[in-house]
């Protein structure tokens, strides 16, 4: 039978070959499963880098206090870049600061995912003009979730998250998200 | 089971005691050879007491006491390592030849 | 009773309590995990900076105080035990033994509370 | 009743037994996972949010999938680590936590417990084992917040050990055993009722020493996430943390469940059965270890060593006086 | 000497108190009237003066227009580039025909940037979906402004100014 | 029958603690790194602990665990942070040296080992409780009516060392 | 022989990921054991340019930068700069515009003083005080939100007035609210200030006399906790601040525990401002008479004002266009940290935290 390419798009299952997952693919609903169960894990249970870079980060605590409860969500903060998921980048990069951010992100555990908060981590927001301010964040790292605003209000990143979270989901059941 | 299988297993890391605390150079290593020997002469005590004729409780009793005396001078010994190695920036059991330092 | 089987219990605990942990990290964690070491993933995190210097440096003799008392103190626990469980039958006799023995380390904790051995600066 | 006490041990006595402890095993893990979530819900209602509530009905499935995507995170090891003892670190933290759940007594008719004589000190014996764990866990990091961490903790848990282990001897010295099965039942028919009414202080004492062995707030230090990041596991991720993480949480339950059997007369009470009972007790321990984790502020590392060693410590050997006179004279 | 007692205390009165969270995606929130969302505009207003774009402080507006038969001005393009657009307002108070305005749309999160590049057919169907006290008069300038016979632009399902 | 040893459950747990012990003494003697070797005693510590509980001394092995395996083990480590010099592994020492040394921990070993195998033991039963069913309970009789001199003295001897070990320790500090 | 410590000393960075620096915020502390022997804060990892942007910007267009450089306290960065064109300018701000920035105002550093207690708590290791205050924080936010539609970067403030008149029920809402912040502080407040851990920590530490200060140039609480009283809303009255009654807080020992006591108390003096405005508000027009464009004479130009955190001045040089020549904020979390180094050498890490927690920083306004 032919395979439907729009279908059966070329993710690569972890630890294994990419012939071994083609044959995966073809054996199909069993490992999707798999990768369901897993993404539906992952998505559930994102742990953010305690990161916060400016005024951004204010509204990322705010988030995180009572009122919006990140935790519903099963977002909790954690300090130390091994232990999360997801790097929330929440304010202004600078140059001073960009290869910093990026050794945080080269030392999360893999699977990890790049959130950026408000105009600034998206584009340099504000500062698009400034000397000192990298223009995106997506410069330095991969970013999976663009979420504008300066800052974004709380709800705003809660969709953003949600976004985030459709997206691992529609990946590990190999659809494209929609743009 | 017999008394002779615990006497040797007392006797081997004896020996393996032994061989540490002549051979090692780091003194907190030869302390702890050291407390190997102690341990090999403690399943000794605890094994004769099992073992006696008239099993006796003093074989225990010993053991304990010889477990408290091992925590007292592994706890002396450390603080004496411990200063001569402030003292001389070593902990070479070679460096250890003088009482003064 | 058989006392061993209290301890094939313990033993049996023990076991499963060791292939817990070497199953789902050694077994089940290599097939379902992604497992990408890179140079920089594996570099030492210290607040996303370069760290500076070795983290195993001489430490502070302050812990190793705490540890001196605690062998110590340790030891004492460990006599006070048997102790406290025969004290029914020692009676007045027994009370005044181990007056005399908390009352020594006593002194001796007093001694280093008064040399400030207990301090931690 | 299962008497597989009393009789030689049989081949099947021993897979019973084994099923038993798998049994058991699954019943503590999966009591664990639901610690954590009343944690997160507990404090959460005292934050006045929600806590956890979109994984599963009610948030019931959110530690579920916490764990699961734990198993199946990467698992990151330090160049710099000293690997071998990274790897192992964990488990020797996690070994002990797990074996101290052989001696819990459930139950009155002390199905899977270990009735041993040694019982209490056992507990004490082991959590000194998990500390080993931990600091070698900060050590191998090498990372300097894990190392300080891992100092931390280990002198942090070695000085609250001290007033732990003498806290528990009044009680040994009213029940003149040390065996956990026979202390529980001695609290059916003491002349004292249950230890906590003779024991006021000892319980005080136990409570505290308790509350920092298990690094919980407010002498969270090694973990003080304001100052060391994530303490002695920081470079730790996936299931290694995991096992820190749950060696962690069963110290809590094993902690509760020993402070219901020594203080709160474990299985006993009336009319509802005996293993509910002790559910109860020890749930109650564990939602006031909640609470108080919800509104301390953390201790600065040389009060809390002043404090055990010149607060907890005299007052505990205070207590054992204490309580040698009172067996004396009353 | 038992001071924390009383922190103890309070902690537990909170825990039966009404909890304040907002469930969001369930709940929507309740923006007040003049909540800084991203922009709707309606284009049959403008009247292609310039002053939004030249009052942006990140440049983030551009828009050309041409004159059309009866020789007004009338507008072409019209983007807001939201990727460093900072909702300060700016454009939104020197517009003299109030035909760029904020709404109360925060949901815009994208997984590209240049989807955050929103044209002129976006931003005019943008207050649709929230029916915020100020979109809904929108909606009703826009109802009587159709009654007028005014044109409107041809609608398109495709939201997307990734294209 | 193994060797003449008949295979019961005590005899499998000697073997397999006599090989835990003895392993963990070779490795400590053969490590590089002095952690790991801290590591390796706390191993031969809970061995000699498991012995412990074969001979129905439970009590004692409980004491082992807590004060060797427990607190010694972490004080070692403790005074091996403290003197960390840079390269943390242990200078080996010369090699006829280590020779000498092995050859007289050997002769010392065999001779022990044929001492013990041409004496006569007497012969017991592992895992019968020999001491009575409840150890601690006989350990504090026997400690507190027979011992009675020798537990002040471990006092002494404790507070002692107390004493000398926070001196010693603080001199430095000041 | 004599014993030289041969102990090693650790280098230890602190920050600029961590989460008690607040924000990027880096300190390299030099450590034996668990003392710090050296502290070394290295600025900058926030620094964006603000000064240098405002060159290219008009004087309105500006406003939106300065609700990024202290992001706690938008609303009085927005005056600062406002009040200094002002200044520059003689501008003549009608009433109700006034008494809308006084009230607006009062409630941000109210605002601000929360989030300090709520972060510093929650440095010290509790957690619920931290959301305690943020739901009350919140609760002013949402306020904000009302009258001018965001909820931390206002861009409130116009030269000449304020952008927006108050809704209708503004002012009553913010009636209401404060003697409910006020029940609130009081709560947070007994959460730990009987805590006996709370108060071993903080008492003593981080102290500095009223000459150190001086000396430093501190200001704001930092000064104050001295004993020193200083507010430049009372020693230069500005805006129309001399027509509230109100206490400067001042401190005694200077210690951590006198720097939050002080915010404590002064949040309290802040809604008796507001409480005050609020009853007195006139009716009128929020915008005064402004050129349509403005251009601020050539000149020098220098206003300050009582920041949350010190005082905030903002420095103009003009060359008449409309555009500054030059603009340069006067920020005070930038001065108050020079004193860290002093304060910290000598003390163990955890004292770091409740020392730093105490001077209270905000990074965007450190570095600018
Ligand atoms: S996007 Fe705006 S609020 Fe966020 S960091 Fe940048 S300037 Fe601050
Ligand atoms: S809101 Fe501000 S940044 Fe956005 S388009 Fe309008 S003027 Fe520009
Ligand atoms: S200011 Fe208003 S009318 Fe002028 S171009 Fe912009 S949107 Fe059109």
């Amino acid at each position: 039978m032919e395979v439907n390419p729009i279908h059966l798009p070329s993710i690569e299952y972890e630890g294994f070959t990419s012939e071994e997952s083609a044959a995966l693919r073809k054996a199909g609903i069993v490992v999707h499963s798999l990768e369901q169960i897993k993404a539906w894990a992952r998505s559930n249970s994102l742990w953010p880098l305690t990161f916060g870079l400016a005024c951004c980060a204010i509204e990322m605590m705010g988030t995180g206090a009572s009122h919006f409860d990140l935790d519903r969500f099963g977002i909790i903060f954690r300090a130390s870049p091994r232990q999360s998921d997801v790097m929330i980048v929440a304010g202004t990069v600078t140059k001073k600061m960009a290869p910093l951010l990026r050794r945080l992100y080269d030392q999360m555990a893999e699977p990890k995912w790049v959130i950026a908060m408000g105009s600034c981590a998206t584009a340099g927001g504000p500062y698009v003009r400034s000397y000192s301010v990298v223009k995106g964040v997506d410069q330095i790292v991969p970013v999976d979730v663009y979420i504008p605003g300066c800052p974004p209000s709380p709800p705003a990143l809660i969709y953003g998250l949600n976004k985030l979270q459709h997206k691992i989901r529609m990946d590990a059941a190999g659809k494209r998200v929609a743009r | 089971m017999t008394l002779q299988p615990f006497l040797a297993l007392g006797a081997i890391l004896f020996g393996i005691g032994l061989f540490g605390a002549l051979t090692r150079r780091n003194a907190i290593i030869v302390l702890i050879s050291i407390e190997m020997m102690l341990n090999a002469s403690n399943i000794n005590l605890v094994a004769f007491s099992h073992f006696a004729v008239n099993v006796t409780i003093d074989g225990l009793v010993y053991a304990l006491f010889n477990i408290a005396l091992a925590g007292a001078e592994v706890a002396v010994g450390l603080a004496i390592l411990l200063a001569i190695f402030r003292a001389k920036n070593s902990n070479d059991i070679r460096d250890m030849n003088s009482m003064k330092w | 009773m058989l006392y061993a089987n209290n301890l094939i219990l313990v033993l049996i605990f023990l076991a499963l309590g060791i292939i817990l942990p070497v199953a789902s990290i050694y077994v089940l964690g290599p097939i379902l995990r992604p497992h990408n070491p890179t140079q920089a993933k594996r570099s030492t995190y210290e607040s996303g900076l370069e760290p500076i210097g070795d983290a195993r440096v001489r430490y502070n003799v302050r812990y190793y105080l705490y540890a001196l008392l605690f062998v110590i103190f340790d030891v004492e626990i460990a006599f006070l035990y048997p102790w406290a469980v025969e004290y029914h039958t020692l009676g007045l006799f027994g009370f005044t033994e181990m007056l005399i023995f908390i009352v020594l380390l006593v002194i001796g904790l007093a001694y280093a509370w008064r040399k400030k051995v207990l301090e931690w600066k | 009743m299962f008497a597989w006490q009393n009789t030689p041990m049989t081949g099947l006595h021993l897979l019973g037994i084994i099923i038993g402890a798998i049994i058991v095993l699954l019943l503590v893990l999966i009591t664990v996972m639901y610690e954590i979530l009343a944690q997160r819900k507990f404090i959460g209602w005292i934050q006045r949010r929600i806590g956890p509530n979109r994984v599963g009905p009610w948030g019931l499935l959110q530690t579920a999938a916490d764990v699961l995507k734990l198993l199946i995170k990467e698992d990151v090891i330090p160049a710099k680590a000293d690997r071998a003892m990274f790897s192992i670190a964990p488990i020797i933290a996690f070994v002990p936590a797990f074996m101290v759940l052989a001696l819990v007594p459930y139950t009155m008719n002390h199905v899977f417990t270990a009735g041993m004589n040694v019982g209490v000190l056992f507990y004490i014996a082991l959590s000194s084992v998990s500390i080993i764990g931990f600091v070698l866990g900060g050590w191998a990091s090498n990372n300097k917040y894990s190392l300080v961490g891992g100092m931390r903790s280990a002198a942090q848990m070695i000085s609250y050990e001290i007033p732990m282990g003498m806290s528990i001897l009044g009680v040994v010295m009213i029940a003149g055993s040390m065996n956990i099965t026979t202390i529980v039942a001695d609290q059916s028919h003491s002349q004292f009722g249950w230890y906590i009414i003779p024991q006021i202080i000892g319980f005080i004492v136990f409570l505290i020493a308790g509350i920092a062995e298990l690094n919980w707030t407010p002498f969270d230090l090694p973990e003080a996430e304001s100052e060391l990041v994530a303490g002695y596991f920081t470079e730790y991720s996936g299931f290694r943390f995991a096992f820190y993480m749950l060696s962690e949480y069963v110290y809590l339950f094993a902690f509760a469940a020993l402070a219901t059997s020594l203080f709160l007369g474990g299985w006993n009470g009336p009319i509802l059965p005996g293993w509910l009972w002790f559910a109860i007790k020890s749930a109650l321990i564990v939602l006031l270890l909640f609470w108080v984790q919800a509104t301390m502020p953390r201790m600065r590392g040389d009060q809390l060593m002043s404090f055990a060693w010149k607060v907890l410590i005299p007052v505990s050997l205070f207590n054992i006086l204490l309580t040698g006179l009172l067996s004396l004279f009353v | 000497m038992f001071g924390f007692l009383k922190g103890m205390g309070i902690t537990i009165r909170q825990l039966p108190t009404k909890k304040v969270t907002l469930m969001y995606p369930n709940e929507r929130p309740q923006w007040p009237e003049r909540f800084r969302g991203v922009h709707e505009y309606i284009p049959e207003l403008c009247i292609v003066c310039y002053q939004c774009a030249r009052i942006c402080p990140t440049s983030c507006i551009s828009l050309s227009g041409a004159r059309d038969d009866n020789k007004k001005m009338r507008i072409e393009t019209y983007d807001i580039n939201f990727e460093i657009c900072i909702l300060c307002n700016l454009c939104t108070e020197v517009c003299p025909t109030n035909s760029i305005r904020m709404t109360s749309q925060f949901e815009l999160a994208e997984y590209t940037r240049d989807g955050l590049y929103k044209n002129m057919d976006w931003l005019y169907h943008n207050h649709v979906e929230h029916g915020s006290f100020r979109a809904m008069q929108a909606e009703k300038e826009r109802a009587a402004r159709e009654e007028l016979e005014m044109p409107v632009q041809q609608k398109s399902d495709d939201r997307g100014g990734d294209k | 029958m193994f060797f003449g040893v008949p295979i019961t459950g005590a005899t499998i747990a000697f073997f397999v603690l006599a090989l835990i012990i003895i392993a963990s003494g070779v490795f400590l003697m053969s490590l590089q790194k002095v952690m790991h070797m801290a590591l390796a005693l706390g191993g031969v510590f809970l061995g000699v602990a498991g012995i412990f509980f074969l001979l129905g001394a439970d009590f004692v092995a409980v004491v082992q665990i807590m004060i060797y395996a427990g607190a010694i083990t972490i004080l070692m480590v403790f005074a091996l942070t403290l003197t960390q010099t840079g390269d943390d592994t242990e200078p080996s020492g010369h090699i006829v040296h280590k020779v000498v040394a092995f050859l007289v921990s050997a002769v010392i070993v065999v001779a022990v080992l044929l001492t013990v195998k041409a004496t006569p033991w007497p012969v017991g039963q592992v895992g019968v409780q020999p001491f009575g069913p409840n150890v601690v309970a006989e350990i504090g009789k026997a400690m507190f009516h027979v011992y009675t001199i020798p537990f002040e003295l471990v006092s002494l001897v404790l507070t002692v060392a107390l004493v000398g070990a926070a001196v010693i320790a603080r001199k430095e500090e000041e | 022989m004599t014993s030289t410590l041969h102990k090693e000393e650790m280098i230890l960075n602190l920050g600029p990921q961590h989460p008690s620096t607040h924000g990027v915020f880096r300190l390299v502390v030099t450590l034996d054991g668990e003392q710090i022997v050296d502290a070394d804060p290295v600025i900058g990892y926030l620094h964006r340019g603000t000064e240098k942007l405002a060159e290219g910007l008009q004087y309105t267009q500006i406003i939106p930068y300065t609700d990024r450089m202290d992001y706690l306290a938008a609303m009085l960065n927005n005056y600062a700069l406002v009040h200094a064109v002002e200044y520059a300018l003689d501008l003549e701000i009608p009433d109700r515009a006034e008494y809308l920035r006084m009230i607006v105002m009062e409630l941000n550093r109210v605002a601000s003083h929360m989030v300090f207690i709520g972060t510093y708590l929650l440095d010290l290791g509790a957690m619920s005080p931290f959301l305690y205050a943020f739901i009350e924080r919140e609760n002013i936010v949402e306020l904000f939100n009302e009258i001018c539609g965001a909820r931390l970067t206002y861009n409130y403030m116009r030269i000449g007035g304020v952008k927006w008149d108050a809704t209708p029920d503004w002012i009553d809402k913010v009636r209401r609210l404060v003697p409910m912040l006020r029940e609130k502080v009081k709560m947070i407040d007994n959460l730990v200030s009987g805590n006996e851990i709370f108060l071993n920590r903080v008492r003593g530490i981080g102290k500095f006399t009223k000459e150190e200060a001086l000396n430093y140039s501190l200001s704001g609480v930092n000064l104050r906790s001295t004993g020193f009283r200083f507010d430049l809303r009372k020693v230069r009255p500005y805006g129309i601040y001399d027509r509230f009654d109100f206490d400067v807080i001042v401190g005694e020992n200077g210690d951590a525990l006198d720097r939050y006591t002080c915010r404590l108390r002064e949040i309290e003096q802040s809604l008796r401002i507001v409480e005050q405005a609020a009853s007195q508000i006139p009716e009128g027009p929020v915008m005064g008479k402004v050129p349509k464009m403005i251009r601020v004479p050539a000149g020098e130009y220098y206003a300050s004002i009582e920041g949350a955190r010190g005082e905030l001045g903002a420095y103009i040089v003009s060359d008449g266009k409309d555009k500054p020549y030059r603009l340069k904020f006067h920020r005070p979390s930038f001065v108050n940290l020079q004193i860290l180094r002093k304060l910290l050498i000598g003390q163990n890490v955890a004292n770091l935290i409740a020392i730093l927690g105490a001077v209270d920083i905000v990074l965007g306004e450190v570095d600018g």
